[in-house]
């Protein structure tokens, strides 16, 4: 096939106008929550609940992003590297999701049955050497102080490398990835269960970690396919084409059925064998959640499967940023299924304008981080070696 | 064209031209066999040969000439089965995934992968037959029509396994075949004899390079490999619920069906190394099966290994987090109970040890390759035996617990499956090209650096 | 029809007799039958009859089974009252009979003796009719001859005797029917013939002790259930001593919390040995054997010193056994009246002591009555002597095996070998008739008439329910024959009854017809003049001056016992006995030297280690609660004779007994052990003993269940609040069957075992195969032990499948063959199994069981079958039950509730237009339960006795936290313990 | 046969320009043989893309239903059995066997599908007209028929292009 000259990119330029936007969204956010509390004054653990939730969302974004950057370097894959800085920027965030974490710290107690150590029954004491608050608080400092490092260091070698080219910073965007791998693939897994897994203390399941992974993959991937579409717009990257939508749509194809993969395995077996200590947890959510529960498996499997599977669709902007959405959706629904029953409980959980309203807040915070973080480097790492492979390849 | 960055490591050495690719791979096909192939042949038919007798032995005395029993209903039989079919992982994953993931490096074991996974699967299928008591009446789990409306149980695990382990086999082999054709013609082209010719042209399909076909060609090989690619995750999923379906500890847990598909992709890339080392050496491939593919797929085993350890780490803490003391036990008593010897051969070989690999250095030689990859191979085995039977020797009631003893009639079958796949992987080497000539012919321009045509007569020096 | 004649049916009825009208609703005793049956019986019924020609029933006709003869319609089971006695075991049964088979035994609950169960030998015992190793023709120097030359050789030879005056000796166990004791006295005037009696395990020492101390030799009868406290020193009186069967009846209505009053018994057992009695005992004291003697002493004078009766002079048992007795002594004072102490030893002074005791309890004439008395156990040593002092001219040896059983064989191998003429009257060769000239077969109980009088006036019957198999003569039809008394031996009982017994009653006008009545029944009670007793305090005295004579044991005292299994070795040709685990030690097949823990570490020996003790080379085996300084060891194994290879285990342990001054001992000390280094796998199918703390078998102690009755069981609210489910229960309409078991009242008899084994046509897998854990049994009885090694508490636990309703075996199998029955049964399509034994794995239960290798050559493959026992000979083949399908190799097998027999009953009830009554419906294990501990039933009827037992605070599912839901529950156990 | 010219190429970047020169002469090319796929040849040829994937898809669905349909009415109609407390319909056990078959049928629809649409199959006899395409040469076939140019100057035009060996197959021959 031909070259197409590529227009020459124009520069992003966080303004005003933006930044007003930005402003609004956030605004709308923090009055959501303003009335939540002091007009509707839902109790207090619905509360926490969404900001634990939201919390959560920020972060996997960020981290999804860093994980999908760092596996595509050890892949050796080229595709990326025209949208690489969008990953890299996504990734700086992580040290600012602390923040909104601890915002929502005074609501533990809420949150988790097994902090109240004054009456716990026998199962969550067997437990407790784990699942104690200074254990737990050392583990949750441990996961943010080395996935920082990791999102900050690998950044920094990434623009190095724009200035004064070097096999050596690639060499050592190489290994951090490697190291960075080895880390998340404990990490990622604790996290879940210390963050979501214990909110239900007694269920346990063993591929929890990795069901609340591929959940945070996707929705990484699906922030990353709207950015990219958005910039594409703007002429900020140029070199982006149909190829690489084509390859952002397949692995939001792909990997929502890895998710749903996961979900079916999980569910099948615990519904197959049917022991109460397992069946306890999906009762509570088929009960009292049943809509919520379908409409999940609908947004973040049916959907996106049926509506990816041609080749035509991953390559059509608008359509592919709409799915993205709704995917998006879908996600912040499996989280919501996650905590809600637990810490809430069917009685006062429910989506209102909290939990519609709150998101804007977080979504801003996000995309104003973003867009400085971008802002301070080039859009893309033209002297990384394989910047040229990367705009020039097909799909077959 | 593509283009591909001068940084990276050409795929194949030597500079080829396409006809030396062709004349390359073809060359074993043409030449006569040696001593060497001839005493493999021989030493595993005869082994199978074996294998098939203690086969025969089983059926016709039972199930009680093993050394199963009341509480461990399941031993050797059982292990073998899913070792086998993870070691038919590797295939379907190689030319599947990485086709879906453009890793090119993968046209050149592809190939070979795929037959291996083949005969692997056959082995597997056995397992499940020979471990029925009444194999005569092994039909019944098929759901076919009858006088009494009697049909199958779906809900059964086993039964799943009938349709993924027949899907599997029947699609990998249309995917190997069909991935054959176009090399097939080629050989055919270049068979001197008249009868050789009939044959490969009966089995090339009339292939004859049009663009149409090949267009087409690669849009199904495309849409295979996104048919085969889940295939190959529901198949150990599937293996891996019959265990995780149960009720018996270490046996019934979720995270099951990710960590048998990679545990199977494990070992399946195990085998290949192990194979191809050896092949590439005796066919004389080196320039085509480089160190740059085995690092590649060093790295996939690093991968795949470390999910598995960390899949093994899991099991092991929630089985405490659990607080149920049924499943504490069970995995004291994998680590320290009778069996502990198998459960810390399993780690040291598929945990530990790959864990070498990060050193370039180890994943670039071949002979520690090697090496390791029997090692992971026998932990792999070692896996499944800790599964299957330190699982059920000590359940729920104490008062039924037992031990576990294999007999020579399990081993003699084991080893039978040996000589089964070793025999049909001999064959396969001398009659169908190891390596995918036309994917490699596809590739090879990117690997070298000068002009790939052959001259011919009547061609202008100044065009070189 | 009327309750009397249910089962009730006799041979008469099949005989032309004018004078007795048949009684009516003959036809609707024997069960009703469907298609299934009818095609088998076709099947099997004329293949049997083709095998045996000569199978007939007792009426003198062949049975064609193209005409059918009136008394037998295919596929219906005739019931017939009889009687089983050996040794220690007598129970009133009904034998069931299928198309001239008798294939099963059961209960006969009219009896006033054994109403409740059997115990297994009586089950296992319908085996030894369709043994293969009988004598089928009457043997001279082990030529055949027949019964006219052996008649006539016999007799003139006797004559010869009897003139020459030599005596003529007639060698026999003990003898309970009092026509037989009629016709023996007659044969003994005829052929001045002396008259001996012979228990391999006797009783002498007791009957003298009690001639001793009350004056009469009589063996009283006792009442468990009448006792608050029970001290047993060293009695194993649920498992083998004097009565067992009938113990366990009364023994077990003291343990019922269910129906009882809380008013339980407590029971302590002084012992040694871990004995099926001492592992049922609320509390265990772990004694030496040899301190036996002090123990009761020293009981005696605690009680004399507080009733200021004079106290004796004897040296104390070990400090730790004192104050552990100091409970015991408060316990038996506290009931006074109401409590029995009883010993097993037949050291006369040991038994002088307890009747000294349980006089100055006042338990005479409450737990120990001398109204109806016992009337086996007539075997006396002192007697034997002089037989063997006689040199008779005479032997003739009738159902006893001295040579192999006594510990002195040698003198009476030597006497039989010089007297003249000697004959054995025997149904299987055994030691003693390999050594006699004459060998008459005689048939098993089962092809016999007779009557029996076990305890005094209760006079029960047996009648055949089989032809002769082989060319057998009843004993006494031998004696009928030499005293040239032409009636048959059946008249002679009837004719004997109706000068005795019929006097005695009151009912029956008509001798005849009282005979009908009484075979109907199987039982007759009449008045029993009490024995009258008096009690002589100064042998009390002299029991101690013996006591104190005994000289100190020193090194290991081997105790010798009864197996509950084997017995004293007429078990050892019936592989049903032999593969039934020990109850305690959960070994079969074998016996083996019980060490204690502490020794076997000191000694580095574990299960299996070949030691040696003085002249006996014997695995050993570590038995927690065994007292270190004694080593038990089983009788009744290691039998040679007559047994084919297969089956011989064991050691013979007899010639470790020893008499002393002339009573039979089974204690000896002064023994070493030695490792010989070798060894040898039993067949252990119990490996691991403790509960690993989890709540499988659960208990309580009385006080705590006083409170709430839930104690102990807490788990079960608690589970039970926690169960969720994905989805709903089904719906079962109708019936819906489950089994409550109460752990309180099994004793771990293993009756139930047996009885399954025979109901379900069980194959018998040898030594081999249960060593490697290939074992059938569709029930098992758990057996774990609490506490230290030293002396540990027992639980027990029979488990078979517990017909889940979310059964995961049925979940995973391929091709459904195993699924939910509409009333909750688990069910299992043999023809449908391919055997992946995916079931199996899948079982938290481990109950169900696979053919391995072709156990019952039911399948198709030939000359692959595996049969050690030889269980699949023709005629053993005779035993199956129609009703249940043989299995094939291949295929998985487990209990199913006996569903022939619910179908049987249900059909049964349609028929008769009514609904099926609670407790009608027995499955085996049940039925043959002597303590009452299983109880079946329809969980949807909620009067039914199991729903309410399943509603009781008590009872819990087994691993219920799995939500299996069982339709099998458990009663919590309740020790009596302070 | 009909008379077609044929000349070679030894390398597909040749090759593809010749393609196009042709294509821009506005001459119809009968078949192109190259023994292995090049990319972008087909784009040159203008070829649409292929149907394989809908009918995969198609058959895809087919397999799955059927499959699912099956085991459903097995369990409700067939012979409802009460299978260890599960529900006649207990769909996620239908998961599996319902995506096997999705898969099994996918993939031999489309399998059969290539083989028919291209004409292949076993024992198919080609019209191989130099054995070296299936090595190493690209080879560019023109047809006189389907062109209204001589043979003569077809060979000129593919000369023109650089091929080399041209020759040509007259309908006599």
């Amino acid at each position: 096939m031909e070259k197409q000259n590529i227009p020459d990119p124009i520069p992003f330029k966080f303004g005003k106008k933006l930044k007003t936007y930005l402003g609004i969204a956030a605004g709308v956010g923090l009055l959501a929550l303003l009335i939540a509390v002091f007009v509707q004054q839902l109790p207090s653990e619905r509360i926490w609940a969404n900001l634990w939730m939201n919390a959560l969302m920020f972060l996997f974004l960020g981290l999804g992003a860093l994980f999908f950057w760092t596996v595509n370097t050890l892949g050796e894959s080229t595709w990326q590297i025209n949208i690489q800085r969008i990953m890299e920027s996504m990734g700086l965030t992580i040290p600012f999701a602390v923040i909104l974490f601890l915002v929502a710290f005074p609501g533990l107690k809420d949150l988790f049955e097994w902090t109240h150590t004054e009456h716990l029954d026998k199962i969550l004491q067997k437990k407790e050497a784990y699942l104690n608050l200074p254990f737990w608080l050392i583990r949750f400092a441990v996961y943010f102080g080395m996935w920082s490092f990791f999102a900050v260091y690998l950044r920094k070698m990434s623009v190095k490398n724009d200035f004064e080219p070097h096999e050596k910073y690639l060499g050592r965007l190489r290994a951090t990835s490697g190291w960075f791998m080895v880390f998340f693939a404990v990490s990622s897994s604790m996290a879940a269960w210390d963050w979501l897994m214990s909110i239900d203390a007694h269920w346990f399941s063993t591929l929890y970690g990795w069901y609340i992974f591929s959940g945070m993959f996707v929705s990484a991937v699906a922030v990353i396919i709207l950015i990219t579409i958005a910039f594409r717009h703007f002429g900020i990257l140029p070199n982006v084409n149909g190829e690489h939508l084509h390859d952002l749509g397949k692995y939001l194809f792909g990997f929502s059925i890895f998710w749903a993969y996961l979900w079916i395995s999980q569910y099948l077996l615990i519904w197959y064998s049917n022991i109460p200590e397992e069946t306890v947890y999906y009762v509570e959510r088929v009960n009292n959640f049943g809509t919520i529960f379908y409409i999940n498996v609908a947004a973040n499997f049916l959907f996106p499967f049926l509506a990816l599977m041609t080749r035509g669709a991953k390559r059509q902007p608008l359509y592919l940023a709409v799915v993205a959405v709704i995917v998006l959706i879908g996600h912040y629904l499996d989280l919501y299924l996650a905590i809600m029953p637990g810490a809430v409980g069917h009685e006062n959980a429910s989506i209102g304008l909290l939990e519609i309203g709150l998101p804007f807040f977080y979504i801003a915070a996000f995309l104003g981080l973003f867009f400085i973080f971008f802002e301070k480097a080039k859009p893309v790492p033209e002297n990384h070696p394989y910047f040229i492979e990367s705009s020039d390849y097909e799909n077959i | 064209m593509m283009h591909v960055s001068p940084v990276r490591e050409p795929l194949i050495n030597g500079e080829k031209s396409y006809n030396d690719i062709t004349s390359d791979v073809m060359a074993p096909i043409k030449a006569k066999p040696g001593k060497l192939w001839y005493g493999g042949l021989t030493v595993s038919v005869i082994v199978m040969l074996i294998g098939f007798a203690m086969i025969g032995y089983t059926v016709w005395f039972g199930i009680g000439t093993w050394g199963v029993n009341r509480t461990i209903g399941w031993g050797w039989s059982i292990t073998n089965f899913v070792w086998w079919v993870g070691i038919g992982h590797a295939g379907t994953f190689i030319s599947a995934i990485l086709l879906l993931f453009r890793q090119k490096w993968r046209t050149s074991i592809n190939r070979a992968a795929e037959a291996m996974t083949i005969f692997a699967v056959m082995c597997a299928g056995l397992f499940p037959l020979i471990h029925m008591g009444r194999l005569p009446l092994g039909f019944f789990i098929l759901p076919y029509p009858n006088t009494r409306e009697l049909w199958v149980n779906f809900n059964s695990p086993l039964l799943w396994d009938v349709f993924a382990i027949t899907t599997y086999l029947l699609v990998s082999l249309l995917f190997w075949y069909f991935g054959l054709i176009p090399d097939l013609g080629t050989i055919r082209d270049r068979m001197k004899t008249l009868w050789k010719k009939k044959i490969y042209n009966f089995l090339s399909f009339g292939w004859q390079g049009s663009a149409r076909h090949w267009q087409r060609h690669e849009s199904m090989s495309l849409i295979l490999a996104g048919l085969a690619a889940p295939l190959v995750l529901s198949v150990h999923t599937i293996v891996s619920f019959d265990f995780a379906t149960s009720v018996i500890p270490g046996w019934h847990t979720t995270i099951f069906p990710p960590y048998f598909v990679s545990g199977a992709v494990f070992s399946g890339f195990a085998m290949v190394l192990t194979l191809m080392i050896v092949t590439r050496k005796a066919l004389n491939l080196q320039e085509y099966i480089t160190v740059g593919h085995v690092e590649s797929m060093n790295k996939v085993i690093i991968a795949t290994g470390s999910i598995v350890g960390i899949a093994y780490i899991t099991e092991l803490f929630m089985a405490w987090y659990s607080g149920v003391e049924y499943e504490r036990y069970a995995f004291m008593n994998r680590a320290l109970g009778p069996y502990a010897w198998a459960y810390w051969i399993m780690m040291t070989c598929n945990v530990i040890s790959p864990q070498l690999l990060w050193i370039k250095k180890l994943r670039r030689n071949l002979a520690f390759t090697f090496v390791l990859s029997i090692f992971i191979n026998i932990g792999m085995w070692f896996e499944r035996f800790v599964i299957v039977v330190t699982s059920l020797h000590r359940d729920y009631l104490p008062s039924s617990w037992s031990m576990y003893k294999p007999t020579i009639i399990e081993v003699a079958i084991y080893l039978g499956t040996f000589g089964l796949f070793f025999t049909l992987f001999f064959i396969f080497i001398r009659v169908f090209p190891v390596i995918a000539i036309a994917e490699v012919k596809s590739v090879a321009r990117s690997s070298a650096r000068k002009f790939l045509g052959k001259p011919t007569k009547n061609q202008k020096p100044e065009n070189q | 029809m009327s309750e009397e004649n249910k089962y009730w049916h006799i041979l008469e009825e099949f005989e032309p007799m004018k004078d007795v009208r048949l009684p009516k609703g003959r036809e609707e005793v024997v069960s009703p039958t469907s298609r299934r049956n009818f095609l088998k019986v076709l099947g099997l019924g004329t293949a049997s009859a083709a095998l045996i020609a000569s199978c007939k029933r007792p009426v003198e006709k062949a049975i064609p089974y193209f005409i059918k003869p009136e008394e037998i319609t295919p596929g219906k089971a005739a019931y017939y009252a009889s009687s089983y006695f050996n040794q220690n075991e007598f129970c009133n049964v009904l034998v069931k009979v299928r198309d001239n088979r008798p294939i099963k035994l059961e209960p006969n609950p009219k009896s006033v003796i054994t109403p409740n169960g059997t115990s297994g030998r009586v089950q296992a015992s319908v085996l030894d009719v369709y043994n293969v190793n009988r004598y089928q023709h009457p043997q001279k120097n082990g030529e055949t001859i027949d019964w006219e030359t052996a008649d006539g050789e016999i007799v003139s030879q006797l004559r010869q005797l009897a003139d020459s005056g030599q005596p003529v000796v007639l060698l026999t166990p003990t003898i309970i029917s009092p026509s037989t004791k009629k016709l023996i006295g007659e044969f003994s005037a005829a052929f001045n013939a002396e008259w001996y009696q012979y228990d391999a395990i006797p009783m002498d020492g007791f009957r003298d002790a009690n001639k001793r101390v009350f004056g009469t030799t009589a063996l009283p009868e006792y009442h468990f259930e009448k006792a608050d406290c029970i001290v047993s020193v060293g009695s194993d009186f649920l498992g083998t001593w004097l009565s067992p069967v009938e113990f366990s009846g009364q023994y077990a209505k003291r343990r019922d919390l269910f129906n009882g009053d809380g008013n339980l018994n407590r029971h302590y057992q002084i012992e040694a040995g871990m004995s099926l009695t001492g592992s049922n005992a609320d509390e265990r004291i772990r004694a030496e054997r040899a301190d036996y003697g002090k123990i009761l002493a020293y009981i005696y004078n605690q009680l004399a010193s507080q009733r200021g009766i004079a106290t004796i002079e004897v040296p104390t048992p070990p400090q730790e056994i004192i104050q552990k007795l100091e409970k015991v002594l408060a316990d038996l004072n506290a009931s006074e009246g109401k409590s029995l102490v009883v010993c097993g030893d037949n050291n006369p002074d040991y038994q002088v002591l307890v009747n000294g005791i349980n006089q100055m309890l006042g338990n005479i004439g409450n737990a120990i009555q001398f109204e109806r008395t016992y009337n086996h156990f007539q075997g006396s040593e002192k007697s034997l002597e002089i037989l063997l002092n006689s040199d008779p001219g005479a032997l003739i040896v009738w159902d006893v095996n001295p040579v192999y059983n006594h510990p002195e064989s040698g003198k009476i191998k030597a006497a039989i070998e010089k007297a003249p003429l000697s004959v054995a009257i025997s149904a299987l060769p055994d030691e003693t008739t390999e050594l006699c000239r004459y060998v008459l077969p005689s048939p098993g109980y089962l092809e016999c008439w007779d009557d029996a009088e076990y305890k005094n006036g209760i006079v029960s019957v047996l009648q055949p329910t089989l032809h002769k198999l082989f060319d057998a003569r009843q004993a006494q039809e031998s004696l009928l024959a030499w005293l040239g008394n032409e009636t048959s031996w059946r008249d002679y009982i009837k004719s004997n009854w109706a000068s005795t017994y019929f006097p005695q009653q009151s009912e029956q006008t008509d001798p005849d017809l009282f005979w009908v009545e009484t075979l109907k029944k199987g039982e007759l009670v009449v008045e029993a003049t009490p024995v009258s007793i008096t009690f002589n305090q100064f042998e009390i005295e002299n029991s101690v001056q013996n006591i104190n004579a005994e000289k100190p044991a020193e090194d290991f005292t081997i105790e010798l016992f009864e197996n509950i299994n084997i017995g004293t070795g007429h078990g050892p040709l019936n592989p049903w006995l032999h593969e039934v685990p020990d109850p305690v030690t959960r070994i079969a097949w074998d016996n083996y030297a019980s060490v204690s823990p502490a020794v076997a570490r000191e000694m580095g020996l574990i299960n299996g280690d070949i030691v040696q003790l003085g002249s006996l080379t014997i695995p050993a085996f570590v038995q927690p609660g065994q007292a270190d300084k004694t080593i038990s060891i089983a009788v009744g194994y290691g039998r040679v004779k007559g047994i084919p290879e297969e089956l011989i285990t064991g050691v013979n342990a007899w010639p470790l007994a020893k008499v002393e001054n002339g009573f039979r001992q089974f204690t000896t000390s002064g023994f070493s052990i030695t490792k010989t280094g070798g060894h040898e796998e039993m067949a252990l199918v119990q490996g691991h003993q403790s509960m690993e703390g989890r709540p499988i078998v659960r208990e309580s102690t009385l006080d705590k269940w006083k409170e709430d009755p839930a104690a102990g069981n807490e788990l079960h609210e608690e589970i039970k609040h926690h169960h969720t489910t994905l989805y709903e229960k089904h719906e079962y309409k109708g019936h819906k069957w489950g089994m409550a078991i109460d752990l309180n009242k099994c004793i771990g008899c293993s009756a139930c075992v047996l009885a399954c084994n025979t109901e379900n046509n069980i194959p018998v897998v040898g030594k081999k195969e249960t060593a490697r854990h290939h074992e059938m049994h569709w029930i098992r009885i758990d057996r774990y032990y609490n506490g230290d090694e030293e002396n540990p508490e027992v639980v027990r636990q029979p488990v078979m499948c517990q017909h889940c309703d979310n059964a995961p075996c049925e979940n995973v199998c391929p091709v459904a063959a195993t699924n939910h029955s509409s009333e909750g049964l688990n069910q299992m399509a043999y023809n449908r199994c391919i055997g992946t034994r995916y079931c199996n794995n899948n079982c938290p239960y481990k109950v169900r069981r696979f053919n391995w290798m072709d156990y019952t050559g039911a399948d198709a493959i030939p000359n692959n079958r595996y049969d050690p026992a030889n269980m699949t000979l023709d005629l053993s083949r005779m035993r199956h039950n129609p009703d249940v399908t043989v299995r094939a190799k291949g295929v998985i097998e487990k209990c199913s509730f006996c569903v022939q027999r619910i179908q049987e009953k249900k059909l049964t009830a349609k028929n008769e237009g009514r609904q099926l009554e609670d407790g009608e419906l027995q499955p085996a294990c049940q039925q043959a339960c002597p303590a009452n501990a299983i109880v079946f039933g329809d969980l949807n009827d909620p009067n039914s006795k199991v729903s309410k037992m399943m509603q009781d605070p008590r009872n819990y599912h087994l691993l219920e936290e799995l939500h299996t839901l069982p339709s099998v529950g458990y009663l919590t156990k309740i020790r009596n313990k302070s | 046969m009909e008379a077609i010219v044929y000349g070679h190429f030894t390398d597909e970047l040749e090759l593809l320009d010749a393609v196009k020169a042709l294509k821009n002469k506005g001459i119809r090319i009968a078949d192109v043989r190259t023994p292995f796929p090049v990319h972008g040849l087909d784009a040159a040829l203008k070829f649409p893309r292929s149907h394989l994937p809908k009918i995969a898809f198609a058959a895809g669905i087919i397999g799955g239903s059927l499959g699912l349909l099956f085991q459903v009415w097995v369990f409700t109609e067939g012979w409802p059995l009460n299978i260890g407390g599960k529900p006649y319909l207990s769909l996620p056990s239908f998961v599996p066997v319902t995506f096997e078959l999705t898969i099994l049928f996918a993939a031999f629809a489309m399998g059969f599908a290539f083989l028919l649409r291209s004409n292949l199959g076993p024992g198919k006899i080609p019209n191989i007209l130099d054995e070296e395409v299936t090595n190493d040469h690209f080879q560019i076939i023109l047809s006189a028929k389907n062109n209204n140019l001589s043979e003569a100057e077809l060979a000129e035009a593919l000369e023109a292009t650089g091929a080399l060996e041209v020759k040509h197959i007259n309908a006599e021959k």
